[in-house]
């Protein structure tokens, strides 16, 4: 029994494995649907005026990062397109170098722009909600300066920026607390600050009554999928759409796993019974 | 530098397999790596806790205008008594931040979940089920509104439910069961994107099989 | 008299057709950190701009319109500070300035949120009220929970089997709420399990949850008069890492072949594996979790569920502590409370009444 | 007096957040922000804490040679390494207390902590969790099997999900004529999400909300005081 269920289990093990690489290795290049919500994210931002300063908050680690880290780049992107500044935040630690790191990809395309005129790294603050909720008073307050130490009040894009109102969108990617959750709660529903944002797959079921009459949250994009409709949106060949065949292989894969455990139950039980 | 960076690769590489080797079943390479990530975990919060919230929001404020923010010593000493938790002697000093921590935790969750989850859930039901024109939105409607319902009556303990009250807590579970269904589907593509993300660094960055 | 009047009216009349009005007052009820203008300009106006006086001859614009009756609020200002506005507003022909100010000034109450105050402070006296109700001996009913039912089932497979029940007290640790309600279904399962002398095995993830759940099951032997038959060795710290913790589990799982599995408290990625493997060992499985992702996976790998807060019911059921008796009805009118408000709001909201609905809501400040 | 004292802190400082969200008058707001900042601060201790208890226990396991203590003395070395590589150059933007490091930046083309992160940290942490596709693939196989009704119903929903998200979901579909378009699986899959799921999350919501407020309640009044350790 034992040596039966170790066997088997590293069976569909090394199926799976193959099964995610092979299409990476040769992409098919299936095409994705826009769904709802994502494309009120998109609209979101793309009718935020010009020169208008968003909030992007980097609230997850490298677990979740082939997840979120596509958005983060598609957000960053789409803010520039639009001539609008980005403040970069986390309200994780490992959130700083996401950011970092997403901010770098999108340079690559984009060198004209300036740290400190186009975007800022304030970094990472610690207490969740309660935090969030001192933003609401005095963002100086909480980021005294940014990542490179310079004082907020040196910082050309922030001059006239003092609290969460001032702030044009606010998009929290999340892969757990604190997160969007946090800033729906503050920043939307205290501080009538549109929200929106990204959230790993896991939780997304638990944020769709957040997106409703109200707006608690302006659309959302759940997962990689969400994030390579993103990209097709901007007209972005990025990192998630590339990935999109090896999810789709490996879905079909689990349902041929899970009949074929429900024939196995059902023969089982015949014989038995 | 261009050696160094492929060290790194490689090092990155020898850290995943050695993960993914519990696969297998559990081994010292496995164990290993998990105590590496401890540690590099701890090291790293401690590095941005000091320099991200330590310096820029108290030492540096205390240091260029200390009579300005005399006020910062007490957040200080709070802090300092937090640490006295580390010996059982000393850790009563500690019950006096935590109880200024989770008294200001209780007071600001009570208020945003009462406004976000009770009361704006609340009005985001309260719909005119018939307003929109088109029947697939308008039997969305009223699934949305008698789900949420049934869905909270479920947790409703203090009734007896038999009979006629037996069937909103019934088509409660199925609801919920609806949910459940969405939120495994969901989570099947989560854990399945991981994994595409790791073979990728393997295949791409490791080996360079994939571009 | 009659003269007067019609002089007064006259007055009016005219003022409203041509005058020009310009006005600016405080906002009520807030914080004081905003003003609300409100114009009225003859229709011909074309364009209308609204600045702020900061200093120096400086004015920066706050708002736009093309309407000639309209207001806005301009919000981010400082209390009790004297604020000028001007007007400006352009014709076809020509342009006219119109200056005004104001004071912003707090007040003692965000009328905005009277809704907001009046439903929490509900809910908050009802769940005092139970809390109270029940410290002084009433008794609260509370509904069948299917999941408990597994208790004598398994015990009952276990002590014919011969073989030991199997309990997780979650993998968070003792500040977590979901432990502690899973040590109090423990400590009931416990008692049971001494009375049939079937062995419990409980691993634990955190030296604190290690020495309460001793001391809960020790207690619980005492309790069904057999304290000799504790055996405090199977109740055992297992390793603080997440992944570790389930391998050893799973490893419990597949050598001891428990006849019962319990998972009751917090879980997370990790239930899925925990789970799997109780089912294909054909244990009899229960869990419990208020952690709304993981409850999926033991509602298709268990034969019984605890759904949300279906734990927390549960572990008042077996305490009977007033505490959390009393909570769990307060809870309970809540619960009541939001139904009849969606009912009430939908229909209200059917007849195009939406009164209500603003009134819970309320405005955002 | 050891237990009373923090529990009329709790019961001030809750009862002040409270008025606050309702009296926009002075002072309590600005008492309020003054809690906010002082908690960040404190916070940041707490953290501080918790990662030197890590640590202590670590140096324990090793002092007394516990079973398996070479790991934690990897996990230790590995500890002092990123540690002090973070304090002496930084990461990323951040100085540390040597500057920026630029010479050991260029020879490892990025500073060391960073180094570290991207070598060792990121591919163990996106490891972990990668773990689990492969336990929800053998769960698939293995588990989830059809029973009752009300697991019926999770499976449907589930296998209507995880096709409806992919790009097989457009293509089985995409054929259906406009009038039947509610059919097409992605779109099924996103009324699923948006009508039952929603009522469902929604019911979840508001009962873990109210029981939310229920336990801050008994925090602030001093009914609930397990927080403080030691029992009732």
């Amino acid at each position: 029994m034992k040596m039966n269920i170790l066997i088997e289990r590293r069976i569909i093990f090394t199926v799976l494995f193959i099964a995610v690489a092979l299409p990476l290795i040769f992409p098919i290049g299936w095409k994705t649907e826009v769904s709802g919500y994502t494309q009120m994210v998109y609209d979101l931002i793309e009718s935020t005026p010009d020169g208008k300063v968003g909030i992007i908050s980097f609230d997850y680690d490298p677990s979740t990062m082939t997840e979120l880290q596509p958005m983060g780049e598609a957000m960053i992107e789409h803010a520039f397109k639009r001539n609008q500044k980005v403040i970069l935040t986390a309200l994780w630690p490992m959130g700083v170098q996401m950011a970092e790191q997403a901010l770098e990809t999108v340079l690559k395309e984009y060198p004209d722009k300036k740290r400190g005129v186009d975007y800022v790294n304030l970094g990472y603050k610690v207490g969740g909600m309660v935090t969030i909720q001192a933003m609401g008073r005095s963002l100086s307050e909480v980021f005294p300066t940014d990542s490179r130490n310079t004082p907020y009040s040196e910082i050309p894009m922030l001059d006239g920026i003092t609290r969460l109102r001032d702030i044009a969108w606010i998009s929290s990617l999340s892969s757990g607390v604190p997160g969007l959750k946090e800033w729906m709660m503050v920043a939307r529903d205290s501080h009538d600050v549109p929200v929106t944002g990204g959230c790993t797959a896991v939780s997304a079921p638990g944020f769709f009554p957040y997106v409703n009459e109200q707006r608690q949250l302006t659309g959302l994009l759940g997962g990689l999928k969400a994030a390579s409709e993103y990209e097709t949106l901007l007209g972005r060949l990025g990192s998630a759409t590339a990935k999109m065949d090896s999810q789709s292989i490996a879905h079909l894969l689990i349902l041929v796993f899970i009949a074929l455990g429900n024939i196995k139950a059902y023969t089982t039980k015949r014989r038995k019974g | 530098m261009a050696i160094m960076t492929t060290i790194g690769i490689w090092v990155a590489a020898f850290f995943t397999l050695c993960i993914f080797s519990f696969l297998y079943k559990d081994n010292p390479f496995y164990k290993f790596a998990e105590q590496v990530f401890v540690g590099l975990s701890a090291a790293y919060w401690l590095v941005y806790i000091i320099y991200s919230i330590m310096i820029p929001n108290l030492f540096a404020k205390l240091s260029s205008d200390f009579s300005g923010n005399l006020i910062l010593l007490i957040p200080a000493a709070l802090g300092v008594m937090m640490l006295m938790r580390i010996h059982p002697k000393t850790e009563w000093i500690s019950r006096y931040p935590i109880s200024i921590m989770i008294g200001t935790t209780a007071g600001i969750s009570m208020l945003r979940y009462m406004k976000s989850d009770i009361l704006q859930q609340v009005t985001a039901t309260m719909i005119n089920p018939f307003a929109s024109g088109s029947v697939p939105v308008i039997i969305g409607n009223l699934l949305l509104i008698i789900g949420t319902i049934c869905g909270v009556y479920f947790f409703y303990f203090s009734k007896k439910q038999e009979g006629i009250s037996k069937w909103p807590s019934k088509v409660g579970i199925w609801f919920l069961m609806v949910s459940f269904g969405a939120t495994f589907g969901y989570t099947v593509m989560a854990r399945i994107s991981l994994l595409i993300g790791r073979l990728e660094f393997l295949l791409g960055d490791w080996l360079h099989i994939i571009k | 008299m009659q003269k007067y009047l019609l002089f007064f009216f006259i007055i009016i009349f005219s003022s409203s057709l041509s005058a020009n009005i310009f006005e600016a007052n405080d906002s009520p009820w807030d914080d004081g950190k905003a003003i609300d203008l409100r114009w009225e300009l003859s229709p011909m106006v074309q364009q209308v701009v609204i600045s702020r006086y900061v200093s120096d001859d400086n004015w920066i614009p706050v708002h736009s319109s093309t309407e000639a009756i309209g207001s806005f609020t301009d919000t981010g200002l400082e209390a009790n500070t004297e604020y000028q506005y001007r007007l400006n507003a352009t014709f076809s022909d020509d342009s006219l300035v119109l200056l005004t100010s104001a004071m912003p000034s707090e007040q003692w109450f965000y009328m905005g949120k009277l809704g907001f105050l009046l439903i929490l402070l509900l809910v908050c006296l009802a769940i005092l009220y139970y809390i109270h109700a029940a410290h002084h001996g009433k008794e609260f009913f509370i509904r069948h929970i299917a999941g408990l039912d597994s208790m004598e089932e398994s015990i009952g497979r276990a002590t014919e089997k011969g073989k030991p029940i199997l309990y997780v007290p979650g993998i968070s640790d003792l500040d977590d709420i979901q432990t502690i309600a899973s040590l109090t279904i423990l400590s009931h399962l416990a008692e049971r399990c001494a009375e049939y002398n079937t062995d419990i095995i409980v691993p634990c993830r955190f030296s604190m949850v290690l020495s309460a759940a001793r001391e809960v099951v020790k207690e619980a032997y005492m309790k069904a008069g057999k304290p000799d038959a504790y055996k405090s060795d199977n109740i055992f710290y297992l390793t603080d890492d997440q992944f570790g913790f389930v391998a050893g589990i799973d490893g419990i799982m597949l050598r001891e072949q428990p006849a019962a599995n319990f998972f009751m408290g917090s879980f997370y990625a990790e239930s899925l594996i925990l789970a799997e493997t109780g089912f294909s060992t054909g244990a009899i499985q229960t869990a419990g979790t208020a952690q709304a992702h993981q409850l999926p996976f033991f509602v298709v790998t268990c034969d019984y569920t605890l759904i949300g807060e279906e734990l927390f019911a549960a572990s008042a059921y077996l305490s009977r502590d007033p505490q959390q008796l009393g909570s769990l009805r307060g809870h309970d009118f809540g619960k009541a409370l939001v139904i009849l408000l969606i009912i009430v709001g939908v229909i209200l909201e059917i007849l195009g009444i939406s009164n209500l609905k603003e009134f819970i809501a309320g405005a955002i400040t | 007096m050891k237990k009373s004292l923090p529990l009329i802190f709790a019961f001030l400082v809750g009862f002040v957040v409270l008025l606050s969200e309702f009296i926009p008058h002075r002072p309590f707001n600005q008492i309020v922000s003054t809690l906010e900042g002082w908690f960040m601060i404190i916070s940041g201790f707490a953290i501080l804490l918790g990662q030197i208890s890590l640590i202590r226990m670590n140096t324990y396991k090793i002092i007394h040679k516990v079973p398996n203590w070479q790991y934690n003395l990897a996990g230790l070395i590995s500890f002092a390494l990123m540690l002090s590589f973070g304090l002496l150059w930084g990461m990323r933007e951040t100085p540390g207390i040597l500057g920026h490091g630029e010479g050991i930046t260029a020879w490892l083309g990025l500073k060391p902590f960073d180094y570290l992160f991207e070598n060792a940290y990121l591919p163990l942490s996106a490891t972990l969790f990668s773990l689990l596709a492969f336990f929800i693939a053998s769960a698939a196989y293995r588990a989830f099997i059809i029973r009752g009704l009300e697991s019926n119903l999770l499976m449907i929903t589930a296998i209507i999900v995880i096709i409806g998200r992919t790009s097989i979901g457009t293509m089985l579909t995409g054929w259906l004529p406009e009038s039947l378009s509610f059919w097409h699986i992605p779109n099924l899959a996103d009324y699923i999400m948006e009508f039952p799921n929603t009522a469902a999350q929604r019911a979840i919501l508001i009962s873990a909300g109210l029981g939310i407020v229920g336990s801050s309640l008994r925090i602030i009044l001093g009914i609930e005081r397990t927080y403080l350790g030691g029992g009732k």
